[in-house]
């Protein structure tokens, strides 16, 4: 995917403003995230490259924190909220209620690529919870019935509204 | 190194010692061996095993004695019951976190781990073992690494970057997940950067990296960081 | 400037929009955009100005709208009730009285210094900060000593709001004493507890007073650059910053010759990337450099080795927010509220089975059961409380006989919670303690870094025994399993992370063991949490 | 310990290779001293069928790895005053649990054992004892009193524990122990 000028010569701008600077590793990897939606080996050798970092340093940084993706996930995305607010307010049921219904597995994607679960581990929501995130809208004091409409609603091509 | 020196007392015997000296190396210096596992000479000090663990009185804390340094009329206990406990508590989660089966590993009397359990007398486990299952990775020409016997003490990244220079060695992940990694977590035998030095093998404490039909014996050479840093110093 | 104070106070009405992370998702800007259609429709767009504001605190009924004067707050406002508001409110002076939020429990015993300005002022204009007082902290400053800006925050007994509470003014002294330079401050916006929103809130409602408290701080350590670490999912929050920013830049309160004096300050923005422990005070400085957001041994302390290895401040934002306030009216005046060791107002995210939850400021020294049943308005559907935990995944769990304590750092410690980013969950019957313990050891097992053994293969065990526990194989010697490592976690480990992460057990243990028993002996949940199967891999 | 009656000993082989006992009887001529103090009342090296009650010392070699093991156990600690786990096996899993880090080992390995190897009419007899999921440890299962680590413990170390005991001592394993 390195291969596509248009967003290689997005990368090198980024990579120019930070100045080739190591210590602006994470906003690098950041801005290729956005760029490239995720970041596979060849991007990440690309990087420490140009950033004259060793490969495996720059593995660790990627590994170690959550928010950075090695793989493209699905069509639609599904986050469920494991805040502690949402814990209490019983997310774990609609989270286990997305996984029979859609039968797929949370941090993974159906069968067909079109639908992934993920968690996170707060999304600041705290006061409506329990939240979960469908695509961009956050659908908060949440219940089995309306999540799975609404992923269903997404499913069906009708786009999420943004908000 | 600064000329000042500092005097305290390890274990009631009166020490002194450069300032900035860690309480580690200040008690080798009187004969006091503390345990440790990540700690090794020639390498920078990591703090993560926790076996060194030192009480300084004044304060309920413990501190890691490999990388406190000492201070001024410190009085410093590395033994006591407290300590022991934990000591042997500590071996017990390690041993349990992985894989270790002394009588089928390659390192088996050659162990640090292995050895500090026999010392400290951890005779058995009190926690459930976590049966990881790790592939072992044996791709490259006779370097050999079995992550399943791997205690994180993170000494093979050090050697490679500080003393070899190249880096190929780091952590992937994070947490219980942490793992050894090669270049972007690639196969041995295929990492670009690895210059099969071998000193990864020398200073693994335990058997998580060893050469392949190498006797263990001169395989661990443990002190070869130190032995380079000095000869280095030399010139 | 006295232009625009004139033309602000133009207008008779102000209508405040929540447009912060709580009320954005529910609808807040297409109320926004209906007040701004409405007020043009019944022509008061000259006397009624519509503001899009920071959090106003009462975030489980969002969106809110204030109206000043009056302090009027609607809940829960809809676009197609926009109308209504502005008809009866503003052109007829008749407050719409069933929208109107039931304020007196919520808001009588807060106590807002930290967010003084937030849902009054909108975070994108500088000078609607600058209205309220803002910057002159600064001005004040900057005709002072360093010394004498050190003396006033040691006067008024300010500490640490990132958890530990270390006491501010004596971190200055120690950072401009250090011999080092140049001379850094990270700004800790790196809120990574589950269930804590109060420093997005602060910067998403008022981010010049954390720039400004940046700049007050900068000047008396005398450093010269400065970073705010924020975490990358609050984009609302980086946006309002990064404006501010620009903002501040442009009136040459940031950059070289600030307000055309000697001194400078540059500030750049840094992004974590979900790592928990990246709150940690020498993870963050690893993240900052790019690195894994690993903790280090301290000493060396950051004040004299942190960024680059140079001397480094690192303050929570809910700490620098209130330093502007500090040099305006004295550190004197400060230390009049809270408690004379703990000084001033904390906020707290307070959340879970609560009425009122939301975001709230109350003076240092409330008890435990203020917060929760007078602030908080107790536990909903007539349920039973049962335990409050203080301090995030990582506080304590409180029974009902320990509301009675003051909140201060140090009788929070003393019954084994913590102070730290600020979140109190309120539980009721329906929780399971041994769960709750599950879930936050689960929650530390994923975030620990992996460096050092009690906190990375310590909290890992402790999550398996409670599965044992929790999946009907639990023994009694698991029990002092729990206790010993738990002791050995807290004592062991590197940084605060693995020293505070088994507080939920060691507080359920302490006064819920009557739960651990039943579950163990009894294999009986009264909760009906426990004993179901949660897959194959842990049943084996 | 009553000073004219013999104390009663007891050793049983569970999921082990029987070095353990081996070194058992590397103590040598020290059995002969042994003897003097010891009845043994139940063990592999002797033809008793049932375990016994009243068992003053059990030692027990290997790991419960399966159903009759389980309940074997179960039964020598109801019966026994002091359990000692002797060697890896019983002291860790050892060679036994190797298989623990491998889901459904239980079925696989009896397969590897029956079904590979066979030419014909593959299957695993129903005469072998349901396996366990795991291989444990002994104090995994029941209270142990105390341990003898080592693939196999040393005969010193052995003597050493049992000299202990006889003494009414607890053996101090700090330093004397070995694994592997």
């Amino acid at each position: 995917m390195i291969k596509d000028d248009k967003r290689r010569a997005m990368l090198e701008k980024v990579l120019k403003e930070h100045d080739y600077q190591e210590s602006a590793l994470l906003e690098i990897l950041h801005r290729a995230q956005e760029i490239y939606g995720y970041l596979d080996k060849e991007l990440l050798m690309d990087i420490s490259g140009s950033l004259n970092l060793p490969p495996s340093h720059v593995y660790g940084v990627v590994t170690f924190y959550s928010f950075f993706k090695l793989k493209k996930s699905g069509e639609h995305v599904v986050t469920g909220c494991l805040g502690t607010a949402c814990y209490v307010n019983e997310v774990e049921q609609i989270l286990e209620a997305i996984e029979q219904e859609f039968d797929l597995k949370r941090g993974g994607s159906t069968a067909d690529g079109k639908l992934s679960l993920l968690l996170t581990r707060c999304i600041g929501a705290c006061a409506m919870a329990p939240n979960i995130v469908v695509d961009y809208e956050v659908i908060g004091k949440a219940t089995k019935e309306l999540v799975i409409q609404k992923i269903k609603q997404a499913l069906g091509g009708v786009k999420a509204e943004t908000s | 190194m600064s000329t000042n020196t500092v005097k305290l007392k390890i274990d009631g015997v009166d020490v002194t010692a450069a300032e900035g000296t860690t309480i580690l190396k200040a008690a080798k210096d009187v004969g006091i061996i503390i345990p440790t596992l990540c700690s090794l000479e020639g390498l920078t000090a990591y703090g993560g095993c926790r076996l060194c663990l030192v009480e300084v009185s004044g304060t309920p804390k413990l501190f890691p004695a490999c990388t406190t340094p000492i201070g001024p009329g410190m009085d410093v206990t590395t033994q006591s019951d407290k300590l022991k406990e934990y000591r042997k508590i500590a071996v017990q989660l390690l041993l349990a976190e992985r894989t270790h089966i002394c009588s089928v590993c390659v390192a088996d009397d050659h162990c640090e781990l292995q050895a500090m359990a026999n010392q400290l007398g951890v005779d058995h486990v009190m926690f459930e073992r976590n049966w990881s299952r790790e592939e072992i990775d044996s791709t490259h020409d006779f370097l050999v690494i079995d992550r399943n016997r791997c205690i994180l003490c993170t000494r093979c990244i050090r050697v490679c970057d500080q003393i070899e220079g190249v880096h190929t060695l780091d952590l992937k992940l994070r947490g219980k997940d942490s793992q050894v990694i090669m270049d972007l977590d690639e196969k041995w035998g295929n990492s670009c950067s690895c210059t099969s030095c071998r000193k990864c093998a020398k200073v693994c404490p335990v058997g998580a990296i060893y050469v392949e039909g190498e006797p263990i014996e001169h395989t661990k050479k443990r002190d070869v960081a130190e032995f380079i840093v000095e000869r280095r110093n030399r010139k | 400037m006295a232009q625009e104070l004139e033309f602000q106070n133009a207008y008779k009405y102000r209508i405040n929009v929540c447009c912060s992370s709580g009320c954005v998702p529910f609808g807040a800007l297409k109320v926004l955009k209906a007040f701004e259609d409405a007020v043009k429709e019944f022509g008061v767009e000259k006397e009624c100005k519509v503001a899009r504001t920071g959090c106003i605190g009462t975030c489980s009924v969002g969106p809110a709208v204030l109206v000043e004067p009056g302090d009027y707050l609607y809940q829960s406002v809809t676009p197609e009730r926009v109308r209504e508001i502005v008809r009866d409110h503003i052109v007829l002076g008749l407050p719409v009285k069933d929208m109107l939020y039931e304020r007196n429990a919520y808001f009588k015993k807060q106590h807002r210094l930290v967010l003084r300005n937030a849902g009054k002022i909108d975070p994108s204009r500088i000078q609607d900060y600058i209205n309220m007082g803002g910057y002159g902290g600064l001005l004040k400053c900057l005709t002072d000593t360093p010394q004498a800006v050190i003396n006033e925050l040691i006067a008024s007994g300010l500490r640490g709001r990132g958890g530990a509470g270390f006491p501010t003014g004596q971190k200055w002294s120690l950072v401009a004493r250090a011999q080092n330079s140049p001379k850094y401050i990270v700004a800790n916006l790196d809120e990574g507890d589950p269930g804590v929103f109060a420093n997005r809130t602060l910067a998403e409602a008022d981010p010049h007073a954390i720039i400004e408290g940046m700049l007050i701080a900068a000047y008396a350590i005398g450093a010269e650059k400065g970073y705010i670490y924020i975490r990358s999912e609050y984009p609302l929050a980086i946006q309002t910053l990064q404006k501010a920013i620009a903002q501040a830049k442009a009136m040459t309160l940031l950059g070289e010759s600030i307000l055309e004096t000697p001194f400078k300050f540059d500030l750049e923005l840094r992004f974590g990337a979900g790592a928990f422990v990246a709150g940690e005070e020498t993870a963050i400085l690893a993240s900052v450099e790019g690195k894994r957001a690993m903790p280090r041994p301290r000493p060396p302390y950051p004040a004299n080795s942190g960024l680059w290895q140079k001397p480094t401040l690192i303050q929570n934002v809910e700490t620098l927010a209130n330093i502007p306030l500090i040099i305006q009216n004295g550190g004197a005046w400060f230390a009049k509220t809270g408690t004379p060791k703990c000084t001033g107002t904390k906020c707290f995210s307070l959340t879970g089975k609560v009425n009122n939850p939301g975001l709230i400021e109350v003076p240092m020294g409330i008890t435990l059961r203020e917060v929760v049943f007078d602030v908080g308005g107790g536990v909903p559907d007539g349920k039973k409380f049962k335990a409050v935990l203080v301090g995030g995944p990582s506080g304590g769990c409180l029974p009902d006989t320990l509301l009675d304590i003051p909140i201060d750092y140090d009788s929070l410690v003393k019954v084994g919670a913590i102070m730290g980013s600020g979140g109190i969950v309120v539980l009721d019957e329906d929780s399971c303690m041994v769960d709750t313990a599950r879930f936050f050891t689960e929650f530390c097992v994923d975030e620990s870094c992996g460096k050092c053994t009690p906190c990375r293969a310590g909290l890992a065990r402790l999550k398996d025994v409670f599965g044992k526990i929790t999946n009907g194989a639990g023994e009694m010697s698991d029990i002092t399993t729990l206790e010993k490592s738990s002791s050995f976690i807290r004592d062991g480990s590197l940084c605060g992370l693995g020293q505070t992460a088994p507080n939920p057990v060691i507080t359920t243990l302490r006064y819920f063991k009557d739960e651990y028993i039943q579950h163990i002996v009894e294999k009986r949940c009264d909760a009906g949490k426990c004993f179901k199967s949660r897959g194959e891999e842990e049943i084996e | 310990m009553s000073t004219n009656a013999k104390v009663r000993v007891a050793t049983v082989w569970l999921s082990g290779c029987s070095g353990c006992h081996m070194s058992f009887l590397d103590q040598d001529e020290r059995l002969v001293d042994l003897a003097k103090k010891i009845t043994l009342v139940y063990s592999p090296l002797v033809d008793v069928k049932e375990f016994p009650e009243n068992v003053d010392v059990t030692l027990i070699e290997g790991a419960v790895a399966n159903e009759e093991q389980l309940a074997m156990l179960k039964k020598v600690r109801g019966r026994t005053k002091i359990l000692v786990s002797l060697g890896d096996c019983a002291v860790t899993g050892n060679v036994t649990a190797l298989r623990n880090s491998w889901r459904h080992s239980d079925q696989a390995v009896l397969e590897r054992a029956y079904k590979d190897p066979a030419d014909l009419n593959a299957a695993v007899p129903t005469a072998v004892p349901k396996l366990l999921i795991k291989a444990r440890p002994l104090h995994e299962i029941v209270k142990v009193d105390f341990y003898i680590p080592g693939c196999p413990p040393h005969a010193d170390l052995i003597n050493y524990v049992l000299t202990e005991l006889l003494a009414g001592r607890a053996p101090v394993m700090e330093g004397r122990s070995k694994y592997g």
